[in-house]
C-alpha cells in the first residue's frame, strides 16, 4: 500500500475512534475502543510516514473537481514522513496512555473526539499537497487543539493559556495565508508541487517576502523567541496528554511549516534568509533554556525546553539552508536531515516527559518541584521511565539527543566550507550558542529530574505519592523508542539519507554510513563516531567493574548505617536544595536577562532578636510579555475603541462594506 | 611564598625527637603528685581528700585510694602536706583500663606533726 | 589609633537622680542601685539614652525573683548595677530599648520563668531540648519546660537550610550552625551551643569561692585567668578582702601572658582558615613557645590555677620570664610581619566580615571585636583596677571593623601586653593571699580577657558558702556580633576566616 | 608497653626512659606502618570540653609535636577515622550526637578518652553531665591530664596504637567487623 493509502487508513481510523467516542457517550468501554482504534490509527500513520521516507514523493491525489481551487489535493512527501510517523508514534503511545490517566465520563468523551479530530487534521497537514487543503487543515488543527487546551474550562488560568495559544496561533494563521497567496498568485498554482517546480520565476524579492512571512508565520506555532509565549502558558492548563501533543507534535508542525518553505517550495534561498533563521534558532534554543532554568512548574519547565529543542532544530535548518546557498549540498542535506533526526527525538521523549508529569501530578497532587521530592522511592517505574527520556533530553550518551545533537553540532562545525569568512564565524558562533544550550540544559535537567525524584519528599502529599493504577504502557513505549532511535541510528540514518535523496536530490549514504555502524558528517576528513559501538560501550563500563565488585566483594556481610550528618540534626526537607536555590547560579550570572528581584522577610529584623521564620523569595520577570506583548495589546484594545463606529448595526451599511470588499478584490485582480 | 620558603630555612627544626628521644619541655609540665609511704595517716589523708578539687582521692578505711586518672595535677594537695607529696614528674600516664590508674597508698598511725 | 569614644554619659549624680534612686551601695568600682520594677523601662531609657553600655543581665533568686543589670559607664570608671525586684512573672522587654539584652533575656526565662512582656518570640540559649520541668534550674518555681522557649527558625520561600555541626571541623569544639542561604548569598545563620552548656552557675551554688575559682577556670579554659580573676575580684568585693599588690601585679602578668598567646592561636586559626599551611606552622611555633613560656612561668601551659581568691597561688618565675618571653614574642612578632606581607593572606581578610560601628554598639560587643569597630571598650581603661591603675595600657583600636581590622588590634594587643608584662615584673610581683573576712555579702568581678571584659557576679552567705554566681566570659557578648559578621557576606568560605577572626569560645558562652 | 607506663606512674624513673623509647618507636612504626599503611586517621570530638584539649590536639600537628611524622592524621570525616579522640565530660544532650559519630566510624574502631573530664574528675554525674566519656562509648585508652600536653597525648595514640593491633587480631569479622559493640547500646 502506498503512503498515502497508510495515512488516509490511519486517518479513518481516527475518524472510526471519534465516532466511538461520540457513540460510546463515555463509557470505560467505548473509551478504550476509542483509544484502541486511535492507537491502530497511529501504527497506520507510522507505516505511511516510513514509507513515505522510503519511498519518495507520491503523485498528488485530488479529490473532487479538480479545477476547482477549493476541492482536496494530497501529496505524501519524503518531508513530511518524519513528522508523520512521529505522528503515529505519539498517537499510539498517548492512545495507551488515556485510559488510565482519564476517568471515564461525557467530558472525556468530548475530549477524545476533538483529540483524535485534531489527530486527523494534523495528517491532513502533513498529506495537503494544495495550497487550500493545507489551510483548511492547518486552522481546523490549531482551534482543535484550542478545545484540547480547554478541556477543564472552568479552572482557573485554563481559559488565559488556551487564549494565548489561539491567539498567537491565528496571527501567524494571517501570515502564513500571505506567504501561500504571494506564491499562489506568483506561480498560479495551488498545487505545492507545481509552485515547488515554478519557484524559480518569482522575483527574488517575492520570494524572500513570502520565506520570511512564512518563517515569521510558522515560527508562532514553533514558538520561535519572542513569538513563543504561548507555550508556557498554555501547556500547564491542557492536560498531560493534550500539553505532550502540543509539544510532541503540534509544535513541531510549526517546525514542518518552515522547512516546506525552506527545503520545498522556496529551495536555494538566499543564503541571508538562512542566516536569518539560524540565528533566530540559536537565539530561541538559548533562550529557552535559560527561561526554562527557573521554573518550578514542571510543565511550564518542559515547555521552555522545547522551545530550546525547537531552537536547535531550526538553527539546523537555517544553516543547511546557507549551506545550499553555497553550493554545499551534502552538507546542506546532511544538516537537514539531523534537524529532522532531532525532530523525531524530541518528539519522543518530551512526549514521554509530559505523559509522566501527568503521572506525578496524579501522583503526588502537584506539578511544583519544590513540593515534590523523594519520588524515586515512591514512584520507582516512573523514575525508571523518566531518567530515560530526562537523559535522551539532555543529549548525554547513550541516548538518542545526544545523536541528534551531535550530529548538528558536526554540521556546524564545518562552517568553514561555505569559504566566507564572516560565514564561518557566524555559523561557528551559532553552534557555541547550541554549546551554551546544551550545558545548561544539563543543569537544567539535572535539576528537573533531581529535585522532583531525588532527596526527601518536601511536602506530605509527596511522602505518599503512589503509582498503583497509573499509566505505564505509553510512556515506557516512548522509552523504548528513545533507546531504539539511539542504538539503531544506522537504520534510521539509513532510512533518512533515503528521505534527503527524494528532498534535496543529494545520495548521502556512501559518506554518511560507510558500513561497521560508524557515522561520518557529510564529509570523510571531518569527523566520526558510532552511536551503536558508544551505547555498547557505555554499558560495558558500567557493567563491567560491577560484576568484578558483585564476584569480588568480601564475604563478610556488611552494615548499613546511617547518612553522617555532623551528629545532633534530624535531617528535614527544608535542609536540601530546592529548585529555585539549585539555579540561584544563573540568576546570579544572566541577572541582566533574569532582572532577579529579591525579598527577605524576618520575624523581626532587631539584629539582636533575630528568631522565627526566614523567608526569601527570588522571581525572575517576564520580560517579553512585560516589553513586548502588552504594548501590543494595548494598542489593539486602542485600535479596537476606534474602529468600533463601523459597528452599526445597519445592514445596508454591512452591504455597502461588501460591496466595497468586492471592488477592491477586482481592482486588485486587474492590476 | 619564596619568602616563606626562605624563613622556613632560616626557621630550622623545631620538631621534637619524641618518642624516640624524651623532650625537655616536659620537664616544665605540671604533673600528678606521688605520695611519699609512711608519712601519711588518716588525719592527713582526709586533709588530702578535702582539699582535691576533682574527687582523685578518697580514704578507704586504712588507705588513701588515688584515681591519676581524675588528678588534674593542680598541686594543691602539694601545697597541703609538701613533706609527704611530691610531683611525680610522670607524664607519660595513657593506660588501656581504669584499674590501671587506681593507686592504693597504705596509711600509718598517728604521726606527730 | 583614633578611639570612637561612646557617647558620654551623664555624670552619676544626674543618673542617679534621672532614674531616681537615692538608696546607693558602693563596691569597688560598682555601684549599685536598687530600681523598682515600676521605673525600671525608664532607667533603661535614660542609662541607655545616657550612651551607658548593658554590660550584663542576669537575675537572681530569693523569696522573689531580682533582676539585675550591669551598666558599664566608661566615662564614670565604674559599674552601675540596678536591681529591680519582680513581683510578677514579667517585666518590660529591656531587649526593645537595649537589644544587647535579648540572650540575656531567653536565658532569665529558661532559668526563672519570667519573661519580658509583649510575649516576642524567646530562643534556646542553654536548656537542652530534653530538659523537662524537673530539669535543675537556677530559680526557685521551674520555668514551663522549654517547648515554648525556642522560638523555631523555619526556612520558607526559596532559601534553604544548611545545617553545619555541632560535630564539625577536627580540633574544634562542637558547635550547631543553621545556614540559610539562597544557594548564592547567606541569607540567615543561628547557632545552637546548648549542647556544651554543663551548668556551671548551677555548680558554683553552696561551693566555697577556692572551689569555685577550680571550675571557674574551667568555664572558659582558654581565659582561664580571666575567669578566674573575675570570680576571685567579685568574691574579694563581696567580702571586702584586698589582695596584695603584689598578688595583682602576678595577676596582672598572668593575664597578659594569656592574651598573648590567645592572640597568637587566633593567628594561627586565620592561616588556617585562609589555607595557608606555612603562616600556621609559624604562628603554631610562636604560640607553642608563648605556652612553654606559660609553662616555665606559672607551672601551667594555660595558667590554671593561678589565681585564688584573696591573691594568687603561685608567684610568677622571673627568671623564666625574662628568658623565655622575647623569643616567644620574637616569634609571633616575625611571623605577624611575615604574614602582613603575604598578599594572599591579606586579602581574604580586608572587607570580610565587617562589623559596623553601630552593630558592635547596639549588641554590646566587648574586646578586640568591639575595637576593631571603632568601640573602645576595655574594662582595663574604663573600670581600671590595681594593677592597671599605675600601668595603664595603650587600647588599640580600628575602625572598620572587617578581619583585619581584628588582626592588627590582636597585634597591637600583643604587643601591648609584652610592654605592660615588662613594666607589671619590673613592679615586682609576688605570691600570697589575704584571708578572706567572713561574713556574706554580693559583689561584681572583672577582668579583660583575651576575648574581651568578664564579668562575674557573686553573693555568699555568712560562711562563705556562694549562693549565687554569676559567669559572664567576653564569648557570652560576642557571639551574637558573629551572624551579623558572617551575613555581611555572601561567601561561605568566608565563615571560617570570621570565626577564627572572633577567636570566642562555646565552652565560655554555653558554660 | 601500657604495663611499663602503669610500673612507672607512682615512682618515675626517667634515666630508664630513653632506651625503651627507641624500642616503642620502632614497634610503632612498625605496628602503624603494617596495618594502617602509615595513615592512622584521628577524629576529634568534643563532648563538653573547655576548649584547652581542642587547643593541645591542634598543636599535636604543629611543627614542635608534627604527628604526621609517626603516621597519624587528622580526619575530618568519622567515615575514614580509625580512632576517636574524645574531650570533655560528655554532656547528656551530646549523648546522641556522640553515639552517632562512634557508629559512622567503620571497625575496628579505638575510642580515646582525653583529659581529665573524660576521665570522671572535674564533673561528677549529674542532670547535665554522664561525668565521663566511658558511660557512653567503649573507651579503648584513657590519657589523663588537665589538659593533657601534646606529649602526653603522643604517648596516648602510642598505647593506642598497641591497642588497635591487639583488637586487629582478636577481628572476628562478624557483623560490624567489630569485635566489641559499644557499650549500653543494648539497654537504649
Amino acid at each position: 500500500m502506498s503512503a498515502l493509502g497508510w495515512l488516509a487508513v490511519a486517518a479513518g481510523g481516527w475518524g472510526l475512534a471519534v465516532l466511538a467516542a461520540l457513540a460510546g457517550g463515555g463509557r470505560a468501554g467505548a473509551i478504550r475502543l476509542c483509544c484502541a482504534l486511535s492507537g491502530l490509527g497511529g501504527a497506520a500513520a507510522m507505516a505511511g510516514g516510513v514509507s513515505a521516507l522510503l519511498w519518495g514523493n507520491g503523485p498528488v491525489v485530488t479529490v473532487g473537481p479538480a479545477e476547482v481551487a477549493g476541492s482536496l489535493q494530497l501529496q505524501a512527501t519524503s518531508l513530511a514522513g518524519v513528522f508523520a510517523a512521529l505522528l503515529g508514534l505519539v498517537a499510539v503511545a498517548i492512545a495507551a496512555y488515556i485510559p488510565r490517566y482519564h476517568e471515564p465520563g461525557p467530558g472525556t468523551a468530548l475530549y477524545l473526539a476533538v483529540y483524535n479530530l485534531a489527530l486527523v487534521a494534523s495528517v491532513a497537514v502533513l498529506a495537503a499537497g494544495g495550497v487550500v487543503t493545507f489551510l483548511v487543515a492547518w486552522e481546523s488543527m490549531a482551534l482543535l487543539c484550542y478545545l484540547l487546551i480547554l478541556r477543564h474550562p472552568s479552572r482557573d488560568a485554563v481559559a488565559g493559556g488556551a487564549f494565548w495559544f489561539l491567539a498567537l496561533s491565528e496571527t501567524g494563521f494571517v501570515l502564513i495565508i500571505a506567504a501561500f497567496v504571494i506564491l499562489a498568485t506568483k506561480t498560479h498554482s495551488m498545487e505545492l508541487s507545481v509552485i515547488a517546480a515554478r519557484a524559480h520565476l518569482v522575483s527574488p524579492a517575492w520570494r524572500d517576502t513570502a520565506f520570511l512571512l512564512a518563517l515569521a508565520g510558522f515560527g508562532f506555532k514553533a514558538g520561535l523567541v519572542p513569538l513563543h509565549v504561548w507555550l508556557p502558558e498554555a501547556h500547564p492548563v491542557a492536560p498531560a496528554d493534550g500539553s505532550a501533543f502540543l509539544s510532541g507534535l503540534i509544535v513541531k508542525l510549526g517546525a514542518y511549516g518552515i522547512a516546506l518553505f525552506a527545503f520545498r517550495l522556496l529551495p536555494a534561498q538566499p543564503a541571508w534568509t538562512g542566516l536569518v533563521t539560524m540565528a533566530a534558532g540559536a537565539l530561541t534554543a538559548a533562550i529557552g533554556i535559560l527561561y526554562a532554568m527557573n521554573e518550578r512548574d514542571l510543565k511550564r519547565f518542559l515547555a521552555y525546553s522545547t522551545i530550546e529543542n525547537i531552537g536547535i532544530i531550526v538553527t539546523a535548518f537555517g544553516a543547511a539552508m546557507i549551506f545550499g546557498a553555497y553550493q554545499q549540498r551534502a552538507l546542506a542535506a546532511f544538516l537537514l536531515l539531523a534537524g529532522l533526526y532531532h525532530v523525531a527525538n524530541h518528539g519522543t521523549y518530551k512526549t514521554l516527559l509530559f505523559l509522566e508529569t501527568g503521572v506525578i501530578e496524579h501522583a503526588a497532587g502537584t506539578r511544583d518541584m519544590d513540593r515534590l521530592g523523594g519520588l524515586i522511592h515512591r514512584l520507582p517505574r516512573t523514575a525508571v521511565i523518566s531518567l530515560a527520556g530526562t537523559l535522551g533530553i539532555a543529549a548525554l550518551p547513550p541516548l538518542n539527543g545526544f545523536v541528534s545533537e551531535w550530529l548538528i553540532f558536526q554540521g556546524l562545525f564545518q562552517g568553514f566550507r561555505t569559504g566566507s569568512h564572516l560565514l564561518g564565524i557566524l555559523i561557528v558562533t551559532a553552534a557555541a550558542t547550541l554549546g551554551l544550550t546544551g550545558g545548561l540544559a544539563i543543569y537544567a535537567f539535572v535539576r528537573g529530574y533531581g529535585i522532583p525524584f531525588l532527596g526527601m519528599p518536601r511536602t506530605r502529599p509527596a511522602a505518599a505519592a503512589t503509582e498503583r493504577g497509573q499509566p505505564v504502557t505509553g510512556p515506557a513505549l516512548l522509552a523504548v523508542a528513545c533507546v531504539a532511535l539511539a542504538v539503531g541510528a544506522p537504520v534510521v540514518l539509513l532510512v533518512l539519507s533515503r528521505a534527503m535523496r527524494t528532498v534535496t536530490g543529494v545520495g548521502l549514504r556512501p559518506v554518511l554510513l560507510p558500513g561497521n555502524l560508524t557515522v561520518l558528517p557529510a564529509h570523510t576528513d571531518f569527523s566520526a563516531f558510532s552511536p551503536t559501538w558508544l551505547a555498547v560501550f557505555l554499558v560495558a563500563v558500567t557493567a563491567v567493574p560491577l560484576l568484578i565488585y558483585l564476584a569480588g566483594r568480601p564475604r563478610a556481610d556488611s552494615v548499613t548505617v546511617p547518612v553522617w550528618d555532623g551528629g545532633m540534626v534530624a535531617f528535614k526537607p527544608r535542609m536540601q536544595y530546592s529548585a529555585m536555590t539549585f539555579s540561584a547560579p544563573t540568576r546570579v550570572t544572566f541577572d541582566a536577562l533574569y532582572r532577579p528581584s529579591v525579598s527577605v522577610r524576618r520575624a523581626s529584623d532587631d539584629p539582636a532578636g533575630r528568631s522565627g521564620p526566614v523567608h526569601y523569595e527570588s522571581a525572575v520577570a517576564p520580560l517579553f510579555l512585560r516589553y513586548l506583548y502588552r504594548p501590543v495589546i494595548r494598542a489593539v484594545e486602542w485600535l479596537a475603541d476606534v474602529v468600533r463606529p463601523l459597528q452599526s448595526g445597519d445592514v445596508s451599511l454591512y452591504l455597502f462594506y461588501v460591496f466595497l470588499m468586492i471592488l477592491l478584490a477586482y481592482l486588485v485582480g486587474a492590476l | 611564598m619564596p619568602l616563606w620558603f626562605a624563613r622556613g630555612l632560616r626557621r630550622g627544626i623545631v620538631t621534637t625527637r619524641y618518642p624516640a628521644r624524651p623532650d625537655r619541655s616536659a620537664a616544665g609540665l605540671p604533673t600528678p603528685p606521688a605520695f611519699r609511704a609512711g608519712v601519711i595517716d588518716r588525719r592527713l589523708a582526709d586533709r588530702l581528700v578535702a582539699v582535691c578539687p576533682s574527687r582523685a582521692l578518697h580514704r578507704d578505711g586504712g588507705v588513701l585510694v588515688f584515681d591519676v586518672g581524675r588528678c588534674t595535677a593542680c598541686g594543691r594537695c602539694q601545697e597541703a602536706a609538701p613533706w609527704a607529696v611530691t610531683p611525680s614528674g610522670e607524664f607519660e600516664l595513657a593506660g588501656t583500663s581504669p584499674a590501671q590508674f587506681v593507686k592504693q597508698i597504705g596509711l600509718v598511725q598517728e604521726v606527730g606533726q | 589609633m583614633t578611639a570612637l569614644q561612646p557617647v558620654p554619659a551623664g555624670t552619676l549624680a544626674s543618673l542617679l537622680t534621672a532614674i531616681g534612686s537615692a538608696s546607693v551601695r558602693d563596691g569597688g568600682g560598682a555601684v549599685t542601685v536598687p530600681v523598682p520594677a515600676a521605673r525600671l523601662e525608664t532607667a533603661v531609657h535614660h542609662l541607655a539614652g545616657a550612651g551607658a553600655r548593658l554590660a550584663d543581665l542576669f537575675a537572681t533568686d530569693g523569696d522573689q525573683v531580682t533582676l539585675r543589670l550591669v551598666w558599664g559607664l566608661d566615662t564614670e570608671r565604674q559599674y552601675l548595677i540596678t536591681e529591680t525586684a519582680i513581683d510578677d512573672l514579667e517585666y518590660p522587654p529591656l531587649s526593645d530599648i537595649a537589644p544587647a539584652a535579648f540572650a540575656e533575656e531567653c536565658e532569665i526565662y529558661e532559668q526563672f520563668g519570667v519573661r519580658p512582656a509583649g510575649g516576642k518570640p524567646l530562643n534556646r540559649v542553654a536548656l537542652p531540648p530534653h530538659a523537662g520541668p524537673d530539669f535543675p534550674r537556677l530559680g526557685h518555681q521551674p520555668a514551663q519546660p522549654p517547648a515554648e522557649v525556642h522560638a523555631p527558625h523555619t526556612v520558607g520561600g526559596q532559601a534553604f537550610e544548611f545545617p553545619f555541626g555541632p560535630v564539625r571541623q577536627v580540633g574544634v569544639e562542637s558547635l550547631y550552625y543553621g545556614l540559610v542561604t539562597s544557594g548564592e548569598e547567606i541569607v540567615d545563620l543561628y547557632l545552637f551551643t546548648w549542647h556544651k552548656h554543663r551548668g556551671l552557675e548551677w555548680r558554683l551554688r553552696g561551693r566555697r569561692p577556692a572551689e569555685a575559682l577550680f571550675l571557674a577556670e574551667r568555664a572558659e579554659g582558654l581565659s582561664a585567668t580571666a575567669v578566674a580573676w573575675s570570680v576571685a575580684a567579685a568574691v574579694e568585693s563581696a567580702l571586702g578582702a584586698e589582695p596584695p599588690p603584689a598578688a595583682l601585679l602576678t595577676r596582672g602578668i598572668a593575664l597578659e601572658l594569656e592574651r598573648l598567646y590567645n592572640h597568637a592561636a587566633a593567628m594561627a586559626a586565620l592561616c588556617q582558615s585562609t589555607g595557608l599551611s606555612v603562616g600556621q606552622a609559624a604562628a603554631e611555633i610562636a604560640l607553642e613557645r608563648l605556652l612553654r613560656v606559660n609553662a616555665a612561668v606559672f607551672g601551667h601551659r594555660y595558667l590554671f590555677g593561678v589565681v585564688e581568691a584573696g591573691g594568687v597561688r603561685r608567684g610568677p618565675d622571673l627568671a623564666a620570664l625574662q628568658v623565655g618571653l622575647p623569643g616567644g614574642y620574637g616569634e609571633l612578632r616575625r611571623a605577624a610581619d611575615a604574614l602582613l606581607a603575604t598578599n594572599s593572606f591579606m586579602d581574604r581578610l580586608e572587607a570580610t566580615g565587617i562589623v559596623t560601628t553601630e552593630q558592635a554598639r547596639r549588641l554590646g560587643l566587648v574586646g578586640p571585636v568591639a575595637r576593631a569597630s571603632g568601640v573602645a571598650v576595655d574594662s582595663r581603661v574604663d573600670q581600671p583596677a590595681a594593677p592597671y591603675f599605675g600601668h595603664p595600657p595603650a587600647i588599640a583600636v580600628r575602625g572598620t571593623g572587617d578581619v583585619l581590622a581584628r588582626f592588627q588590634v590582636m597585634l597591637d594587643e600583643a604587643a601591648e601586653s609584652v610592654r605592660l608584662i615588662g613594666d607589671l615584673a619590673a613592679a615586682g610581683p609576688g605570691t600570697g593571699a589575704a584571708p578572706l573576712p567572713g561574713g556574706g555579702g554580693a559583689g561584681l568581678g572583672w577582668a579583660e580577657s583575651p576575648r574581651g571584659e568578664a564579668l562575674a557576679w557573686v553573693s555568699l552567705d555568712a560562711d562563705g558558702r556562694i549562693t549565687r554566681a554569676r559567669l559572664r566570659p567576653a564569648s557570652v557578648r560576642n557571639w551574637r556580633g558573629f551572624d551579623d559578621a558572617a551575613r555581611s557576606q555572601n561567601v561561605f568560605t568566608d565563615i571560617p576566616i570570621i570565626e577564627a577572626s572572633f577567636w570566642l569560645t562555646v565552652a565560655g558562652t554555653a558554660r | 608497653m601500657s604495663g611499663g607506663s602503669r610500673a612507672r606512674a607512682v615512682a618515675a624513673s626517667p634515666a630508664a626512659r630513653a632506651p625503651e623509647g627507641d624500642v616503642l618507636a620502632a614497634r610503632l612504626r612498625q605496628r602503624v606502618a603494617s596495618q594502617f599503611g602509615r595513615s592512622l586517621h584521628i577524629r576529634t570530638l568534643d563532648t563538653g570540653s573547655c576548649a584547652v584539649c581542642e587547643q593541645e590536639i591542634r598543636l599535636l600537628a604543629a611543627p614542635h609535636y608534627d604527628l604526621h611524622r609517626l603516621g597519624f592524621f587528622f580526619t575530618p570525616a568519622p567515615r575514614h577515622a580509625d580512632l576517636l579522640l574524645v574531650t570533655g565530660p560528655m554532656i547528656r544532650a551530646f549523648d546522641v550526637a556522640a553515639r552517632k559519630t562512634y557508629e559512622a566510624m567503620p571497625g575496628p574502631k579505638l575510642v580515646v578518652a582525653t583529659g581529665a573530664c573524660a576521665l570522671g574528675g572535674v564533673y561528677p554525674a549529674d542532670a547535665f553531665v554522664y561525668g565521663a566519656v566511658g558511660e557512653i562509648l567503649p573507651v579503648d585508652v584513657w590519657i589523663p591530664g588537665c589538659p593533657p600536653s601534646p606529649l602526653a597525648l603522643l604517648q596516648g595514640l602510642l598505647v593506642a596504637v598497641d591497642r588497635l593491633a591487639e583488637k586487629v587480631s582478636g577481628l572476628t569479622f562478624t557483623a560490624g567487623g567489630d569485635a566489641e559493640p559499644p557499650a549500653r547500646e543494648a539497654e537504649r
